[in-house]
């Protein structure tokens, strides 16, 4: 249960450099926040996954990125809304080697793994909203 | 590994090197992509990342030697990585297998719902892990009437899946006799009782719709509760009936329900899979499901349980934990 | 990643960079095998080695920088592995999946032999993949008579073992009419036809053997003919039948066919995972077949069964590539 | 089909430090051969595996390393030989998964994916053999 968030960054996302402008404020928000090196680039790679989706599929949307917390813990929350076409069967869009670029690595189940929470929502024909926090350990 | 794939990764150092900007982060994970597609190994990567060092400055003896011990404790993460590709070749294997059968048990289902002009009829039925262990089917009785069945084999996949095929000829062969609801279940509980493992069992609901009295007699075998919506009052109630699951005992004997649908009245038909969806750490209660029912009542059969099936699928992001099947039939 | 693990990696860095010998290579293999089995993701270790190359020398900037590139390629490596977690366990999953099913049809399969005084019989029936598409069953007609049925569902696997069980049933009831064996054939045809995709089709022997005339009344549906062995001539005659497969047409017929046994004659039913046996590059003939069951001719009737398997999987080099059945029925 | 056998080095092996020595061996001979360095270093790999399961599960036994040639090309050959309990079920040894000291990473599937060719016999309570060939490419 978050209990407050803070710092909200939100970064449209209309063309490729966009993406690499929300890896970047990512990986800031991310090293304040006091992660590692190495989280911060998953959190990087993560974001970056979430907006190639959104830049591949849906054309335009956004990225928000911000602190949050819950009684014990701060985290750094994102998500991606995009009024795209949607996603017509999420569990296969969540299924390891289901990606329409064929690309290996990553994708959402990549992002799912990184990250700590996952939720997603998508309505054919209206869009997708992908919502994944990381918590500081 | 090609030298203009060296090439590339040395001038992505080279412009990192210079602006130690994000850009060239992406460039790194986009490369990262494009080598894992290709096949280049970790022990390759970092040994490329090694030679593509020397280009760049004076790298000091000790880095340099340092790079053979990282390739060869690399060389175990390569391994790693090669045998996914086996695993995964394995399972396309068994999965292909999985996807026939799945196909074969698609075709068990009815095809065409019955079409009567005083009711309407919605179903769905999805699998948890592509094959599934719940059935359903429809029977022509009469011009008047119809038969339903709704079940659940124990278990999930491929072992339910079989007795699910089984009991699709049961029924289907049984159904040509005419038994009233409790004489179907009583030989259909000997037949599974006979043919089926003693751990597995099956929980069903076997009914008869009068689509002219609108009288719906029916029995229950051990399986999750329907529910009767009524228009008028617009309140769900409990579907009434027990009895013991089929293949426990041969000699369990079952005792016939009905229930009479005004105009607007629902019928809904569900197996445990819909009951049994997570909520973040605890199951859903009755009511909550009620309140979801709620929300999509107005629908046209078919719409509101495909609606429902989203509505719930979402609520548990996307993980189905049992086969899940829902039959709507509303007296119009 | 513990402290302990990162001074363990500079030590061996320290200890190769003043010896470079083989020792501290072999040690860190041995690590690469243990960071794995910690699930230490190769980003994680790519990391852990530029920490380390900060203790042990003065490490230039460009190669300091460089390992935040390196690192952004690996995340995508850790990715790929993290994946590779998923897929074994998916696969894991499936597997229990179908050695359950195999125990489910194991179970479907006759648990005891028939026991008349004047027949001994044996049977084999071997999955080439766990799971089998192979069917026999022996029935109680009465106290001098019983049928057997051998079958065959195309393909293999979890589709045709879907398949096996459905057809396990139909027989089942179907056997409860006592029909003869081309009318046998005839009713499950139409079973078939109607439950079973358009894409598969079983082929079988259905017969009912009479231990008093000794008379063996059967019919072929598309199925692998069978052996008659006159003893006295010490010779194998094919057993006449043909019919087309169950499942392709609706309308098939059957015709029944009839041999009479003397004292030591045998009858070898058998499935085409039986001849189509393969040895290096071609299929082993029937008179290949003839001449290694010839060898075992003698034995009783169980071990005859055993023994041709064994001897065949042997021939094979352990390469099974289809279910194999086989029964023998011996005049005592 | 080799046509001919050359540099024959045997190893035996009954401790631990034999392992090394034999990745000494095959890590320098494969250099000689013009291995690049990653191969020489999977080779190495391999010989180790080989070598510990002749120590793990055999006691003793013998790795042969030698230079071989077909028509066409020079490779370096391995030999793994023991007179150890012999492996049950040859085809469950070479599934992946399958190690009875539970190790991830290489073990026989490894080895025989790291290299061209690969066979083994193995005879219950007479012993193993495992003959191995990376050609040069
Ligand atoms: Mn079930
Ligand atoms: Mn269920
Ligand atoms: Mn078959
Ligand atoms: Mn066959």
């Amino acid at each position: 249960m978050i209990v407050a968030a803070s710092n909200s960054e939100t970064i449209p996302i209309e063309k490729e450099t966009d993406i690499v402008t929300a890896r970047q404020v990512g990986r800031n928000m991310s090293r304040q926040l006091g992660f590692g090196t190495i989280m911060q680039s998953r959190i990087a790679t993560s974001i970056s996954e979430l907006a190639r989706n959104i830049y591949l599929y849906a054309g335009t949307g956004t990225i928000t990125i911000e602190t949050v917390e819950n009684d014990e813990k701060t985290g750094l929350k994102i998500t991606a809304l995009d009024e795209g076409p949607g996603i017509a069967d999420l569990r296969k869009a969540l299924e390891d080697g289901f990606t329409t670029s064929g690309a290996l690595g990553a994708g959402l189940p990549g992002v799912r793994r990184m990250m700590d929470d996952f939720q997603m929502e998508s309505t054919l024909g209206k869009g997708t909203r992908v919502v994944v926090i990381k918590w500081r350990e | 590994m090609t030298r203009g794939l060296e090439a590339e990764y040395v001038q992505i150092l080279r412009d990192y090197l210079d602006s130690q900007e994000e850009d060239e982060l992406y460039g790194a994970q986009k490369l990262g992509k494009f080598l894992l597609r290709r096949d280049i190994s970790p022990e390759e990567m970092v040994d490329l990342h090694g030679r593509a060092l020397e280009k760049l400055g004076d790298v000091p003896e000790f880095v340099r030697a340092s790079f053979r011990i990282l390739t060869e404790v690399m060389i175990e993460y390569g391994n790693a990585q090669r045998s996914l590709n086996s695993w995964r070749s394995k399972h396309a294997q068994l999965q292909s297998e999985v996807a026939v059968a799945s196909a074969m048990q698609q075709a068990l289902l009815p095809q065409n719902m019955p079409t009567y002009p005083s009711v309407e009829i919605g179903a769905i039925s999805i699998a948890a892990h592509e094959i599934s262990g719940d059935y359903y089917d429809f029977m022509y009785v009469d011009e008047h009437q119809f038969s339903l069945t709704i079940g659940d084999i124990t278990g999930k996949g491929i072992p339910a899946a079989m007795c699910m095929s089984m009991l699709k000829y049961a029924v289907d062969s049984l159904g040509e006799i005419r038994l009233g609801p409790d004489q179907m279940l009583r030989h259909l509980n000997r037949v599974v009782e006979r043919n089926i493992d003693a751990s597995m069992f099956v929980t069903m609901l076997f009914g008869c719709y009068d689509t002219q009295s609108h009288v719906f007699r029916y029995a229950v075998a051990g399986h999750e509760p329907g529910f009767l919506y009524r228009a008028q009052e617009g309140r769900f109630y409990d579907l009434a009936g027990s009895g013991v699951a089929l293949g426990i005992d041969g000699n369990s004997q079952y005792k016939e329900q009905e229930v009479h649908l005004q105009i607007g009245d629902l019928l809904i038909l569900l197996t445990d899979g819909v009951t049994e969806c997570k909520l973040g750490r605890s199951y859903m209660t009755r009511e909550e499901l009620i309140s979801n029912l709620q929300h999509e009542v107005h629908l046209p059969s078919q719409n509101m349980v495909d609606q429902i099936y989203r509505r719930l699928l979402m609520l548990t992001q996307f993980e189905q934990r049992d086969d899940y099947t829902m039959i709507v039939l509303k007296r119009i």
